[in-house]
């Protein structure tokens, strides 16, 4: 399985996915954003980071990269595209997804694991995970996802909220929202759900060493699914 | 302008170091060169009055590949890895503007070490504000810790371990030191050292402007009641811009081009062209109309003593230049080609056609001024005539209480949670335990680093605050499995010219060479920073010491939180019930006077390497070391951690509990082990001669003291999570 | 031309810093504050000498880049 | 009354945001710009019906809060 993860100048976990994909067995790629072709691939990756050093909106300069286009053609020709935290906020300023973020309800950067519970399995990503409730990892300060009435609804209608914040077992209330997230939302498809975009960050749970294991099921899982 | 006395000593300069001056040059200088004096010749580029006593600490070691003398130290750590590292101060900008001064200083240090070559893998940071009560310090912790977090987040190295103190002697002088681990290959490390004739000079990085003139001599000036009127300028961070130069750097320093590399830190320009010079033993030439500006119309005095941040200095090999440009333009940095080395000796400055200054290097290195201050011996206190019938009265539950939820102590989650501490996917150990831990990327090996500090200690005597701290910074890297290999040493102390204060400074260093020699765990690189004061009072002697420590297989990490129930859990080291100058004695008996904890360094090596074999047997599940708070605080720590209890066993001890719950004794470690293991431990210890205690064992969610003291874990935690919460969000 | 833009929240879309900010001026003692908005300023000088123009280019800088229309609006609010 | 203030970086001092925004325009085609300056813009509005004393009391939580004097500027815009 090929796999491309996107270098933004201010990118700093693109390392870190690379090693990830690498171990559960993709072909990865690196390609700078100044290019104007991406590989072939059967997933591309945006990357977490602070691509343009977040210096107007996170995500906005970024997203007119020169790659970019190639990005979303790609994406609306069905191709996978996955965007981790600063790589969501990327895909959210390029439209593949509805809605923003915003700067985190106390205005502070948060590190730490999170309970998340995935609410539909109708997707590559999800499809025959044997977990509902993943602990992963969120590092961020602008993590607050927020859409007008609107477009709630129309995601809600389309089934396009991927994950939630929760908590061990599952309950999605307040209390376990760590960022002020409209509704605890912490991943969102796009419509065809060969988009997602989401805060946490699976590549770095990918050994009992480190903060957990869960991102190893989700990529796991993820490359049973494109095989 | 013609430059005269006057003139001179507004440059910070004394009337006799402006004779010198002239002496030297056999001329009086003209203004810019004044300037390139005063920058080089203060105390923050010249240690002049420290340099004298530096040279007492031992910096040498099997593992040592660097000494103090380049831009950070280097150690070996096997298979051709080696790790670069360093600690700064950024003290009096962090004062003026919290969010800026901590963020550049972050950005300072992390310069410091990829100049070297070396990637940085882990940030640490050592910070002290003034007492909770005054009314700036919320702000200033919160600016701080906002700064500190937005430009190593934004970097991508994770911040993995630090270090919170208040004391109202901070009030007017907050301390915010950083500090930065960098690996790198043993054969691919950059030094500072030009070489060769006509060798192009080369700058990369932003662009130079008005920022920051002076801060050099601002970091040596002490604060008086007019500082918030003389807003000096202070310099803005750009971490985007420092990202980008990192791997613009890195990419080059794959190739073979560089010859030598300085970052341009304090004094900007000048100091990183005459460093690089004067190492080289060579001349150097700049024709400052190539220097990148930001401004227009700026002056060869301002060019040269800009510290505008994110900006290197290379020498290259000849013919290079192009493939260097290629590199810096695909990061969209500026590259400029503004001079090259000369035999001459001296810097040599153009400006429009014309020559504006021409100094010999070593009238500004080697000539600067060395003091030999006047300092003050502080003789150890006399012990504390505590009654015992005083301490009767009171009761362990409260004690525990405040304790725990002391500022000093509570729990600093809602600093370290700010910071990003698992990017890079290597993070082992992250920050709320004796150590943060990064594994070696791809390797088995892990390292550990910590930073520590402990001001009223030495404030109580020098001396014996020295050694404590390097003891201290030793013990936390073995608690977490790692070998201590070498410390770098950040020096916080008020005016050099105060007999007081120099002699806090003197026997601190002492203190931290005595120590470090015997154990073998030399100070590698370091910084000074003097005059931290408002008006004539200094702060207490705040040396911040970074340990590094090497763990050659990470799956052996020990980390605190208790493991098991029923497990058995040892006390290593003698406890003595030292009270004086114990957070017990000054918060709850409200006594600041007497001795801090006597240091025995043969102990303390003892103790430590007996750890180190028993951990190296498997034995050990959790560990961590005794420090303020004293015995049961360190306990409390590991039940919190590991959300499990402990039933005490009663101590043999003759003192009494209070004494013997809350003494500060030194050379002590908690460690917890399997029952089964419980022979094979105590004959170790035994044929150490390494002193023991069996502490109770593992249960679940209560800690029983004595019969009548009993506390659920719940309790415990809430005493010591929610202080630092509550304070900063009321 | 110099033109000075403000890109703010649209009315409905949460502003937690503005909140946060009222927030610390009350504990400061500024207890009379219905609402702090906070918003960003643009100054922008482009090689064009035409009012109008000018306004037109940073109009259409705030379209493409600088605002995100779905939850900010912008107003230009100077041009010299 | 509502006051709307704007914090600018003094102007010698590096505004790294401004600079970087204004390499992003020069890659989407704005190529004729000399200069991009970024700041804060607030709207505070107070109990307060008189202007000059809302001004004063904004004045004054600029100079407590809002800017830091060292490094940057204020200025009231706009009343009412
Ligand atoms: N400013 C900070 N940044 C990161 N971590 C911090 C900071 N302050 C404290 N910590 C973490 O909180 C924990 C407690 O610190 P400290 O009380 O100094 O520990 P110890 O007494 O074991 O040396 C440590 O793990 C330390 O790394
Ligand atoms: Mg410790």
């Amino acid at each position: 399985m090929k796999s491309s993860v996107i270098t933004f100048p201010g990118s700093n976990c693109d390392r870190d996915m690379h090693v990830a994909l690498k171990k559960f067995g993709f072909n990865n790629k690196m390609v700078w954003h100044d290019d104007n072709e991406l590989p072939k691939s059967d997933l591309v990756v945006l990357p977490g980071g602070f691509s343009y050093g977040d210096y107007l909106r996170c995500g906005s300069m970024a997203s007119k990269s020169k790659i970019m286009q190639s990005v979303i053609n790609f994406a609306n020709s069905g191709g996978l595209v996955l965007g981790i935290c600063n790589g969501f906020q990327i895909l959210v300023e390029t439209g593949l997804v509805p809605g923003v973020l915003l700067r985190n309800k106390y205005l502070e950067f948060i590190c730490k694991n999170v309970f998340i519970k995935v609410d539909n399995k109708n997707n590559p990503y999800f499809k025959n995970l044997d977990k509902e409730i993943l602990e992963f990892h969120i590092a961020h300060n602008e993590g607050n996802y927020f859409c007008t009435s609107d477009q709630l609804k129309q995601i809600e209608d389309n089934n396009q909220i991927a994950i939630y914040y929760s908590n061990k077992s599952g309950k999605i209330e307040d209390q376990f929202n760590p960022n002020g997230s409209l509704n605890n939302i912490a991943g969102i498809f796009n419509k065809e759900k060969n988009v997602l975009g989401m805060m946490p960050h699976p590549e770095r749970m990918i050994d009992k060493s480190l903060s957990g294991e869960d991102g190893s099921l989700f990529f796991k899982n993820l490359i049973n699914n494109i095989k | 302008m013609e430059v005269n006395e006057q003139i001179a000593i507004d440059h910070g300069l004394k009337k006799e170091e402006y004779q010198k001056i002239c002496d030297l040059l056999k001329r009086t200088p003209n203004l810019t060169e004044l300037g390139i004096f005063s920058a080089m010749w203060n105390e923050h580029c010249s240690y002049k009055s420290s340099r004298l006593h530096l040279k007492k600490l031992p910096t040498s070691g099997e593992k040592v590949i660097q000494g103090p003398g380049e831009n950070a130290g280097v150690i070996d750590i096997d298979d051709g890895d080696a790790i670069v590292f360093k600690i700064e101060s950024h003290n009096h900008p962090s004062f003026i503007e919290p969010y800026q001064g901590a963020a550049t200083g972050v950005g300072g240090i992390m310069r410091d070490v990829f100049t070297m070559g070396a990637r940085p893998i882990a940030n640490l940071n050592s910070i002290h504000f003034g007492s909770p009560q005054n009314k700036k310090t919320k702000n200033l912790l919160r600016g701080v810790v906002h700064g500190i977090g937005g430009y190593g987040n934004c970097m991508g190295v994770p911040t993995i371990a630090g270090q919170t103190s208040f004391d109202s002697s901070y009030n007017g002088n907050i301390l915010v030191n950083a500090m930065t681990l960098g690996l790198v290959k043993k054969d691919k490390i950059f030094y500072s050292k030009a070489a060769g004739l006509n060798k192009p000079v080369i700058y990369v990085g932003s662009k130079t402007g008005r920022d920051g003139i002076h801060g050099a001599s601002m970091a040596s000036a002490s604060f008086d009641e007019k500082i918030e009127e003389k807003k000096p300028t202070v310099q803005v961070g750009d971490p985007f811009t420092e990202k980008l130069l990192l791997e613009a750097c890195l990419e080059l320093m794959a190739g073979d081009s560089i010859i030598a590399i300085q970052d341009m830190g304090a004094a900007g320009l000048t100091s990183s062209s005459i460093e690089m010079a004067s190492k080289g033993n060579l001349g150097i030439e700049i024709d400052l109309n190539k220097v990148p500006c930001r401004e227009s119309k700026m002056t060869p005095y301002e060019i040269m003593l800009s510290e505008s941040q994110e900006r290197m200095l290379i020498v290259l090999e000849n013919g290079k230049e192009e493939l260097a440009k290629k590199i810096f333009d695909k990061w969209n940095l500026d590259f400029a080609v503004i001079g090259k080395t000369t035999n001459s000796k001296n810097i040599e400055l153009f400006f429009d056609n014309q020559k504006v200054a021409n100094i010999p290097i070593n009238t500004l290195v080697e000539n600067s001024p060395m003091y030999d201050r006047k300092w003050k011996k502080t003789k150890l206190p006399k012990k504390n005539k505590i009654k015992k019938e005083d301490l009767k009265k009171l009761k362990v539950k409260d004690v525990l209480k405040k304790i725990l939820s002391h500022p000093n102590i509570c729990s600093k989650e809602w600093i370290w949670q700010q910071y990003d501490h698992t990017v890079m996917g290597d993070t082992i150990q992250k920050p709320g335990g004796d150590s943060g831990v990064v594994r070696v990327h791809g390797t088995k090996k892990a390292v550990a680093a910590t930073v520590d500090s402990s001001a009223v200690y030495c404030w109580a005597h020098p001396l014996s605050g020295g050694k404590q701290i390097v003891c201290e910074s030793w013990r936390n890297l073995i608690s977490v499995g790692a070998t201590p290999i070498a410390i770098t040493n950040c020096l916080n102390f008020g005016s050099p010219e105060n007999d007081v204060n120099m002699g806090e400074f003197v026997e601190c260093v002492q203190g931290i060479g005595e120590a470090s020699k015997h154990l073998q765990f030399p100070v590698v690189s370091g910084n000074v920073s003097f005059y931290n004061q408002t008006k004539e009072v200094g702060i207490k002697p705040t040396p911040s010491i970074g340990g590094v420590g090497l763990i050659k297989d990470y799956t052996k990490m020990i980390s605190m939180d208790f493991k098991e129930l029923n497990n058995l859990v040892l006390l290593i080291g003698k406890t003595e019930g030292h009270i004086d100058q114990s957070l017990f004695a000054r918060t709850i008996l409200d006594e600041k006077n007497g001795p801090p904890p006597e240091i025995n360094l043969f102990n303390e090596k003892n103790n430590g390497e007996t750890m180190l074999q028993l951990i190296e047997k498997n034995f050990v599940k959790s560990a961590h070391d005794v420090s303020i708070g004293g015995l049961i605080t360190a306990i409390s720590k590991m039940c919190i951690k590991g959300n499990k209890g402990i039933e005490l066993n009663k101590p043999k001890s003759l003192i009494s509990e209070i004494e013997y719950l809350f003494s500060e004794d030194q050379g002590r470690y908690i460690i917890e082990i399997h029952p089964n293991n419980l022979d094979k431990v105590v004959n170790i210890l035994d044929e150490n001669s390494v002193h023991y205690e069996k502490l109770g064992k593992i249960v679940q969610n209560h800690m029983t003291i004595n019969p009548k003291t009993n506390i659920t874990i719940d309790e415990l935690k809430s005493y010591n999570t929610n202080w630092l919460t509550n304070y900063m969000s009321a | 031309m110099k033109v000075s833009a403000i890109i703010t929240l649209k009315k409905d879309v949460l502003d937690p810093q503005g909140k946060v900010i009222q927030q610390a001026l009350d504990g400061m003692g500024f207890k009379d504050v219905n609402e702090v908005r906070q918003g960003k300023y643009f100054e922008i000088d482009v090689k064009e000498d035409d009012p109008k123009k000018s306004r037109k280019i940073v109009e259409d800088m705030c379209n493409k880049l600088l605002a995100n229309l779905v939850i900010e609006d912008y107003k230009i609010i100077e041009i010299q």
